[in-house]
């Protein structure tokens, strides 16, 4: 009997105002004890929504319409509060996707990690063991002191996974455990992650849209579209020989940062709206091979070359052959589809007027607590400029500084020392550090900012037709039909579709990726000269990412537009980045052309970074990854 | 230090500002100390002797000077902590009049208020946890129906049940006719049985804004991720509902109660009138009544401070209890 | 209250008097303070009326003079009068009563003018003793119109006051030494107990041990409930519907006695038109439904108000001869139309009543907002004066804004009250003496209306020298006719003296029927009480 | 390259039924959103009809009073009869008028005191607290001064010196003393909301001040501010009572604190009339209560994932 059985288990979302929406239909899949299973899949495939249901931790209007699920031999759609008390967290973990926030903000670290020891009946020193649990996601042991908001984004993200971890519980389900991580951290607990596994033991479900990530570390990878899981097989299979036409174009969006020539494609089309019926097979619209009965007859998830697929070109071996594990997998995938993420570069940049400039800057926090007070030094003395038509890589470890300098920047915060100008505008410069009131708001015409955290970023009370039109209304002068009609366009190009559906809702009843296209299209709005995108595309699967930076992309060319790109993905600042900055505790270590620093860093830290971006197709074809190309 | 130092001047500013409203909404008013006191003294069917006017006039002192002057002395009084001789209680001083009355209020407000608290508090927590249950709406209807009687009428009718009709406990004031004040234990037992009827009054209609405020912000707290994350470790509802969802909730109300803390200095004017009970309250209504310029300026002085230092606390307090508003002063 | 622990049985007392009675509120504010400072009426207990006593006790329903301290008294010419005072009279601890320590109090308050409540020295040149028992009282002028004012202070004891550092202040609050039937037993802010004095001069017609006082509730409604059941002897309250609440509950035992007291009038400011116009007022008399103001707004406890400012029927004897109704005034809209009318104000098309000028006459009436049975007069009386055609704004001042607005004759119509007590001197010096007026934006003493005839100042001024009655008798005749034919004011009806009381323990109560004291003669009323069935045998 | 949305279908082509369907019930209704969330819940939806029926009480409580309250011809402290369903008063009233013309004045007084001063303390609290720096300061002054100021007195002074007196002056003199409470709770949620990151973004997508906190902040603190309304109409409902207790009041009109006083002094205990002395105090608490009711469907206001269940 396997640790956990799925079978045919169903979601759907029911809201009053709208129709509803299959978010998860007929999914079975079983997880042995210890196995490592990975969940692939479109932004808003019902990945969350299958965590929480089998968690039990749906909340209205989201219920279970149908099967079962069936932990360690318990029925968790059947047992009672009190049974499924002393399951969770003993048994049973999880690390809420939008963990950045769900740590209760009044209490401290410490606090939470007692907290669940004691409502488990753990003996022991608190302190103790939570010091070496937060060891484990390489935290320090000062954060137990801490309260969450005085954390980053990564910082609070490492502490939820401490704290999955803190009971050895035997099914761990860690839903995008790791967006807010640098690829360094990152790979550090994932690793420790295998190794904790191998010695305890515990399964663990990882929903991840870092494709390089799963399939490195999974035994085995399901993936999911439309609510269905779509091919289920062992992760070294899914690498050699994807069945899935959806696999296939996934994997060909991805492509290792540190090889010379990068290219992505991505999978044109939207998903399938699940709240209307569909006869046949789900992905027909968009995929290349789909024939006729693919538009008439649902496929079902079958065996196939020793794995699960539902596909029905697949199934009758129609399927063209492609090889995979190659650096030259990505065209090759890609090439099925007609969209490729090539982002060609305009001549050189570099003599453009910069449009910004940071010089010498520094941020230092201090915080009072009775009559102490500490402080942190959050950003020193960082200078460098951005350009029109310029896409500027802000990389570093989780903490370093990125978002307080994203935040000195836009001129949410003001520089302990140092100062910000702002060229760009039709008047004389700019001192960001000093405006205020009025100006600041003329600023921000200008310059916009997409927040990392698009789970607090939008008002909870408030529809997204309702967060785009400010800007519009506002910025661009656009008011009723209008601005809805340009919500509509921009919600589209973040991959949004159909648009309508998702004007009238409100942030909860959107997944992780579709919040954070939201936050994207709301700083798109006013057409702003300078973006500063502080983890755009965390959220997102690897297809929908390349195409929104595809859409910076074009934006920054034809617009001229200059970006600061804040990210840990290496790969998608390869792809976007004209520039590459590297900051570490605050400090600019490294900084010149994307090609320069990837292909030939110079400080140790770069390097470290570069090292630390995993590899699958490596460890599919048995090839060491290569640091420099 | 910086910080103490700015707050402790803002509050000093607050005082004096206080203060001088204190010195002059009394004398705004119209009517005059002494012909207050004699058309007390005489009724409402009784002309009044002009001669009686005159010697209460010689009685009180009439206050030299203009405004101003009046103003400087008041100030420098009050510096003194000298408040004067109460006009109503003549010749006893403001004093004797307030140390007499506050105990009385401190002990049944101040208690009645925690327990409002405590009790609105634990209830509303309740029936946040229980939202929509039966529970929530025995508690939520149940005390808003009960919290919202008018109050004299309600005390009116405590009264005339359990002192005029079944005689538990005697109908008013703060001990019996017999008893002398003192610490003996038939004088506390006597108190504490006068104590037992406005009590109630006050526990009926304290906790009802407790209750739906912390109710009402609780149900807000439960919503957040963070408390699903609670769920999902499992932690007991009990402790979810207290740590989770109370913890952040009781925020906003801790402030409102520091304020009312404060506020009981001032008493409850409509409890202790209808209980002739010898507190603040009643005090407070008489010398406004009589324009008795010198006790209430005390008892407002009183409040004033009570207030302002309550609300001193709350401040420091929600620092302490909410850390996202702790300042982060950039240096 | 069965939890004071210190209640005595309620059966009889010793030697067959009475064990206690149980008395209304005794004063002092709401928490109230000892203090026993006869002059302090401000802050004084309501003990102070059994602990000192004066030169004579006034019976203010009747308007006699009964000896008291002093047994007689005479006149020896219109600025001199002369006092014989009581033999045998002891202070409680045990000192005798002497003419020194009447000579004494008199100087106290010359002394001190804050203790001077009553302004005697307005009147009084020098208070001296000839022998210990005769007094002799010098005038400034002659003396006979302030008798009642003099001859009620409360004599206090020379060798205690003497020593006292500031009477001003003094309390007298450790054992009072006073003359009265009763010392101070026990005092809590809640309630007074007085103690029977054995050795008072007329002792053997105390026949009560004890008094107790209960401290009166804010709005009177638990004092109501406790009066109707029976709880106090006597109290003297406002209670609503009275007989249903009140003697219906117990026939046998519940009494009542409201007395009237002084003339609630309409104010008219006469220096302004259309009211400074004889005929017009006059004209306006019958305008007015006394009775039923007297029925629904002071639910029937008292009588409409005679229009000579006298109080009928006890007054009666004071009445001008040729007087209808005792002056009295029926309500007759037809007649009021009809007078003013001819007194020169028409009613124009709209049926409004216009002035000289042509123009509606409008004015506004006000009464304190919280005086709530005189707002229900005043909805009555703007209905009057609306169906005789005047634009009346009914406004509700706070008693404060009204007293002032009322003093400074910032006003067209108020309620005031005047008269009822037994100085008649005062009774129309203060509303109608020029002397107590004044112009329009300063305060007026008590003279509001501004009524300014030198004719009535002279009146006033016989009444205030004259010592003898028929004189006296004759200046208030014609003061009456003032008041009926010129019409400074309009008295509507008489403000009741409250007074319950119940014959279960104690009977001899004053009554209409035996109405030997007004209700706040509380000396005569306690040497007149006797325990119930005492009477029988 | 080319435009990444090939098959992205135009708003409303292919979807026009999804879209139709989509849109919110409120939207086919032509109901603002938020009455139609208050709506669904079943108990507000109590509370919703039990104010409505206060309301038109109110507004046609000329039409359905039966006598005028106050024609006072009728026999004095009758019980509950006939003709006087809840008797008379000790003037001879008739108590059921009272109520119903009552009403119109306490609804008037408990909702615009209730609402002007939640009004002052919400304008004031929110800027304060949302503002910050001096503004913060002088404003938490005001607070502050607000909240010691001598609130019986003052109404003492304000009633002696207004020209006029009557519903409003009271109205008014309610929310002048009465607002700073409010404004002090307000201002410290709000701080605790103010650095939220959607309020940073509602700023970089160029609201000003106000509208931020009118249309970012507020709807976030709903619930907060009900519970502040109700709690300032509750009391300048028992204000308008103790006002006229104090002789502030206007006693010409009729209200049902008015009621309630007159009813105490007026002996309603004494001679036993229920009728007169509960029936004001008992509609009084109604009203309230349907207030409370209402707040059962506030919580989804405020908080969204509410709405569902
Ligand atoms: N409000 C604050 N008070 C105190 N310290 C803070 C505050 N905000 C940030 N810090 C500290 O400043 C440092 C940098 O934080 P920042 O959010 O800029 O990191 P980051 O580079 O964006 O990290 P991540 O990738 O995890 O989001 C961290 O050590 C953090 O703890
Ligand atoms: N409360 C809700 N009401 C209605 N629809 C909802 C609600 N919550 C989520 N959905 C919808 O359900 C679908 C599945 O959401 P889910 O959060 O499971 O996606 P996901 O696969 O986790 O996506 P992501 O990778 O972006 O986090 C989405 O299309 C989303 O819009
Ligand atoms: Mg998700
Ligand atoms: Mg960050």
């Amino acid at each position: 009997m396997a640790l956990l059985e799925v079978d045919h288990l169903s979601v759907t979302y029911t809201p009053r105002d709208q129709p509803a929406n299959r978010a998860v239909h007929d999914v079975s899949f079983r997880i042995a004890d210890g196995e490592f299973v990975g969940l692939l899949g479109e932004s808003g495939c019902g990945k969350s929504t299958l965590g929480n249901a089998v968690l039990r931790l749906l909340s209205p209007p989201a219920h279970i319409t149908g099967g079962r699920v069936t932990f360690d031999g318990v029925d968790l759609t059947e047992a009672d509060e009190e049974r499924l008390r002393e399951l969770r967290w003993v048994d049973l973990s999880t690390v809420f996707q939008s963990s950045m926030n769900s740590l209760n903000p009044v209490i401290r670290v410490e606090a939470q990690f007692a907290d669940t020891f004691a409502a488990h009946k753990v003996p022991g020193d608190v302190t103790a063991r939570a010091t070496e649990l937060l060891e484990l996601v390489a935290l320090d042991r000062r954060v137990l002191r801490a309260y969450p908001h005085e954390l980053s984004g990564g910082m609070k993200q490492r502490v939820a996974l401490a704290l999955a971890l803190a009971l050895r519980p035997k099914l761990v389900l860690l839903d995008e455990p790791t967006t807010g991580l640098d690829v360094v951290v990152q790979r550090s607990i994932l690793t420790r992650l295998a190794e904790l596994r191998r010695e305890l033991g515990f399964a663990v479900l990882f929903v991840s849209h870092d494709l390089g990530t799963v399939l490195e570390m999974a035994d085995r990878v399901m993936v999911m579209y439309g609510g269905e899981i779509v091919e289920d097989r062992p992760a070294g299979e899914v690498l050699r020989e994807p069945r899935h036409p959806y696999t296939r174009g996934l994997l060909g969006s991805y492509a290792d940062p540190r090889l010379p020539e990068v290219r992505v494609s991505y999978i044109p089309g939207r998903p399938p709206d699940l709240s209307r019926p569909h006869a046949g097979c789900l992905f027909t619209a968009r995929c290349p091979h789909a024939e006729d009965a693919c538009r008439t007859t649902h496929p079902d998830l079958l065996p196939d070359r020793g794995g699960l697929v539902r596909c029905l070109v697949a199934q009758e071996d129609r399927l063209p052959v492609v090889t995979l594990g190659t650096a030259e997998a990505a065209t090759a995938l890609g090439s099925h589809f007609p969209a490729t993420a090539g982002l060609h570069r305009p001549a050189d940049p570099a003599d453009a007027a910069p449009v910004l400039t940071v010089e010498r800057v520094s941020k230092r926090y201090t915080s009072r607590r009775g009559l102490r007070t500490s402080s942190v030094e959050a950003v020193r003395d960082a200078s460098f400029t951005l350009r029109p038509g310029t896409v500027t890589a802000l990389v570093g470890q989780s903490g370093s500084g990125k978002s307080t300098l994203a935040r000195l920047i836009t001129g949410v915060e003001r520089p302990s020392t140092g100062e910000v100008r702002f060229t760009g505008g039709d008047g004389p410069d700019l001192r960001v550090d000093r405006l205020r009131g009025r100006a600041l708001r003329d600023y921000r015409r200008h310059v916009q900012m997409i927040f990392q955290d698009p789970f607090s970023a939008l008002n909870p009370t408030r529809t997204i037709a309702y967060a785009l039109s400010r800007p519009l209304a506002n910025f661009a002068g656009l008011g009723g039909v209008a601005a809805r009609e340009r919500a509509a366009q921009l919600l589209e190009s973040v991959g949004l579709a159909p648009a309508g559906q998702f004007l009238d809702k409100l942030p909860h009843q959107l997944s992780g990726g579709q919040r954070q296209r939201v936050v994207t299209a709301r700083a798109l709005a006013p057409e702003p000269r300078v973006l500063i995108a502080d983890e755009p595309i965390s959220m997102l699967d690897v297809s929908i990412r390349a195409e929104i930076l595809e859409l910076l992309g074009d934006l920054v060319r034809e617009h001229r537009l200059a970006m600061l790109y804040i990210t840990h993905d290496l790969l998608s600042a390869r792809l976007l980045a004209d520039e590459v900055l590297v900051l570490n505790q605050g400090r600019v270590v490294e900084s010149g052309p994307t090609r320069e620093v990837i292909g030939a860093a110079r400080d140790d830290y770069t390097r470290l970074l570069l090292d630390s971006i995993p590899n699958p197709f490596a460890k599919a074809t048995g090839r060491q990854a290569s640091p420099s190309a | 230090m910086a910080y103490f130092l700015r707050r402790f001047v803002f509050f000093l500013g607050t005082l004096w500002a206080a203060v001088t409203l204190n010195f002059l909404i009394p004398r705004l008013q119209p009517g005059d100390p002494a012909e207050a006191i004699v058309s007390r003294l005489a009724g409402q069917s009784e002309s009044v002797d002009p001669a009686q006017v005159q010697a209460i006039r010689v009685m009180l002192g009439t206050p030299d000077g203009n405004l101003f002057d009046q103003y400087v002395q008041y100030l420098g009084a009050v510096l003194h902590g000298d408040f004067g001789i109460s006009y109503t209680y003549f010749p006893y001083s403001v004093t004797h009049m307030i140390g007499q009355a506050l105990p009385w209020t401190v002990i049944l407000v101040g208690v009645t208020q925690i327990i409002s608290f405590v009790v609105g508090t634990l209830l509303g927590t309740w029936a946040a946890y229980r939202r929509n249950s039966r529970v929530d709406s025995v508690i939520t209807l149940g005390s808003t129906f009960l919290g919202t009687l008018p109050f004299f009428w309600l005390a009116l009718l405590l009264v005339y049940v359990f002192a005029i009709t079944l005689h538990w406990f005697p109908e008013r004031g703060g001990y019996g006719g017999g008893s002398s004040p003192g610490w003996s234990w038939l004088f506390i037992s006597d108190a504490f049985q006068h104590s037992v009827l406005p009590a109630v009054a006050l526990l009926i209609t304290g906790p009802i804004g407790w209750i739906i405020g912390m109710r009402n912000n609780m149900v807000q707290s439960l919503g957040e991720d963070h408390t699903r994350l609670a769920v999902a470790r499992g932690l007991p509802r009990r402790r979810i509902a207290l740590t989770y969802g109370a913890r952040i909730a009781i925020l906003p109300n801790v402030t409102g109660f520091a304020i009312a803390l404060g506020g009981i200095l001032g008493g409850t004017v409509l409890v202790e009138t209808v209980f002739n009970y010898p507190g603040m309250g009643r005090l407070l209504l008489e010398s406004v009544s009589s324009r008795d310029y010198p006790l209430m300026q005390a008892i407002f002085l009183f409040t004033t401070i009570g207030v302002l230092v309550a609300n001193f606390l709350a401040d420091l307090l929600y620092g302490f209890l909410d850390p996202r508003v702790r300042k982060v002063e950039s240096a | 209250a069965g939890c004071t622990g210190t209640e005595q049985q309620s059966g009889p007392g010793t030697e067959g008097r009475i064990a206690y009675l149980d008395y209304g509120d005794f004063g002092g504010g709401s928490n109230p303070q000892a203090n026993y400072n006869p002059y302090l009426d401000a802050s004084r207990l309501g003990a102070t009326e059994y602990l000192f006593e004066q030169l004579v006790a006034y019976d203010n329903y009747g308007c006699q003079a009964k000896p008291w301290l002093a047994t007689e008294w005479s006149w020896t010419d219109p600025q001199t009068l002369v006092w014989k005072l009581r033999d045998g009279v002891q202070w409680n601890d045990g000192k005798p009563f002497t003419a020194d320590d009447v000579t004494f109090t008199y100087d106290l308050l010359k002394q001190h003018k804050a203790l001077d409540v009553k302004g005697v020295w307005r009147y009084l040149s020098a208070v001296e003793s000839t022998d210990p028992h005769t007094v002799t009282m010098r005038f400034v002028q002659p003396g006979a119109a302030a008798f009642t004012l003099f001859s009620e202070i409360k004599i206090v004891p020379k060798h205690v006051w003497s020593t006292v550092a500031d009477p001003v202040t003094f309390t007298n609050a450790e054992k009072p030494v006073g003359t009265g039937p009763f010392t101070v037993k026990a005092f809590n802010p809640q309630q007074l107990t007085l103690g029977r004095n054995a050795d008072y001069w007329q002792a053997d017609k105390i026949m009560v041990d004890e008094l107790r006082f209960h401290k009166a509730d804010g709005g009177g409604q638990i004092d109501q409930l406790k009066l109707s059941r029976g709880e106090y002897d006597t109290n003297a309250m406002f209670v609503p519907d009275i007989k249903k609440a009140y003697v219906d509950r117990d026939p046998a035992h519940n009494k009542y006695w409201y007395p009237s007291g002084g003339s609630i009038s309409v104010y008219m400011n006469l220096t302004k038109a259309p009211f400074d116009d004889t005929a017009f007022r006059k004209a306006l008399l019958p305008g007015f439904n006394r009775q039923e103001i007297v029925d629904k707004a002071q639910l029937g406890y008292v009588k409409p108000a005679s229009q000579t400012g006298l109080v009928v029927p006890g007054q009666a004897d004071w009445l001008p001869k040729d007087l209808a109704d005792q002056g009295v005034i029926g309500y007759d809209q037809a007649k009021a139309d009809a007078d003013l009318t001819a007194a020169g104000y028409p009613r124009n098309g709209d049926g409004k009543r216009v002035g000289k000028d042509g123009k509606p006459i409008t004015f506004s009436f006000r009464v304190p907002g919280s005086w709530t049975d005189w707002v229900q007069a005043q909805r009555i009386i703007v209905s009057n004066l609306t169906a005789l055609g005047f634009t009346v704004r009914a406004e509700t001042p706070t008693p404060e804004a009204y007293e002032n607005d009322r003093a400074i004759g910032n006003y067209d119509m108020v309620l005031g009250v005047h008269g009822g007590s037994c100085n008649m001197f005062r009774n129309f010096q203060e509303p109608l003496a020029s002397d107590q007026s004044a112009p329009i934006g300063k305060k007026a003493v008590s003279n509001f209306v501004r009524w300014n005839d030198p004719h009535t100042d002279q009146l006033i001024d016989t009444l205030r020298t004259a010592t003898d009655d028929a004189a006296q008798k004759a200046a208030v005749a014609d003061l009456a006719k003032v008041m009926v034919e010129q019409v400074p004011v309009i008295p509507l009806w008489y403000g009741a003296k409250w007074f319950q009381y119940r014959t279960a323990k104690a009977v001899g109560w004053p009554s209409e029927e035996n109405a030997y004291a007004a209700p706040s003669d509380n000396l005569l009323i306690i040497t007149n009480l006797k325990p119930t069935g005492a009477d029988a045998k | 390259m080319s435009t990444p949305a090939p098959a992205v279908p135009a708003p409303g082509t292919d979807t026009e039924g999804v879209q139709a369907a989509a849109t919110a019930v409120a939207r086919t209704t032509r109901l603002p959103g938020w009455f139609v969330i208050l709506w669904r819940n079943r108990k507000c939806r109590i509370g919703l009809l039990m104010l409505a029926a206060f309301v038109l009480l109110a507004v046609f409580a000329p039409l359905l009073a039966p006598y005028d309250p106050h024609e006072d011809a009728f026999p004095t402290s009758l019980g509950p009869t006939g003709s006087h369903w809840l008797g008379t008063t000790a003037q001879g009233e008739d108590v059921l008028s009272q109520l119903v013309v009552g009403a119109r004045t306490s609804m008037l007084v408990g909702l615009a005191a209730g609402v002007l001063s939640t009004l002052i303390g919400l304008v004031i609290g929110l800027t304060a607290g949302f503002v910050g720096g001096w503004v913060d300061e002088v404003l938490s002054f005001l607070i502050n001064l607000g909240l010691v100021v001598p609130a019986l007195p003052l109404m003492v002074t304000l009633a002696a010196y207004a020209p006029v007196r009557g519903i409003w002056l009271i109205i008014v003199v309610i929310s002048v003393t009465g607002w700073a409470y409010g404004a002090r709770i307000k201002r410290s949620q709000v701080i605790t909301l103010r650095t939220r990151d959607y309020v940073t973004a509602a700023r970089f997508a160029g609201d000003g001040t106000a509208r931020i906190i009118a249309r970012e902040i507020v709807p976030n603190m709903t619930s907060l501010i009900v519970v502040g309304f109700m709690g300032a109409a509750l009391a300048a409902i028992g204000g308008e009572a103790g006002l006229a207790f104090l002789g502030l009041g206007d006693p010409l009109t009729v209200s049902w604190g008015a009621m309630l006083n007159q009813a105490s002094l007026g002996g309603a205990m004494l001679t036993g009339q229920w009728a007169w002395l509960i029936a004001p105090g008992l509609a009084l608490s109604l009203l309230i209560t349907s207030f409370t009711l209402i707040n059962f469907g506030i919580d989804a206001l405020s908080n969204p994932h509410l709405r569902e269940d």
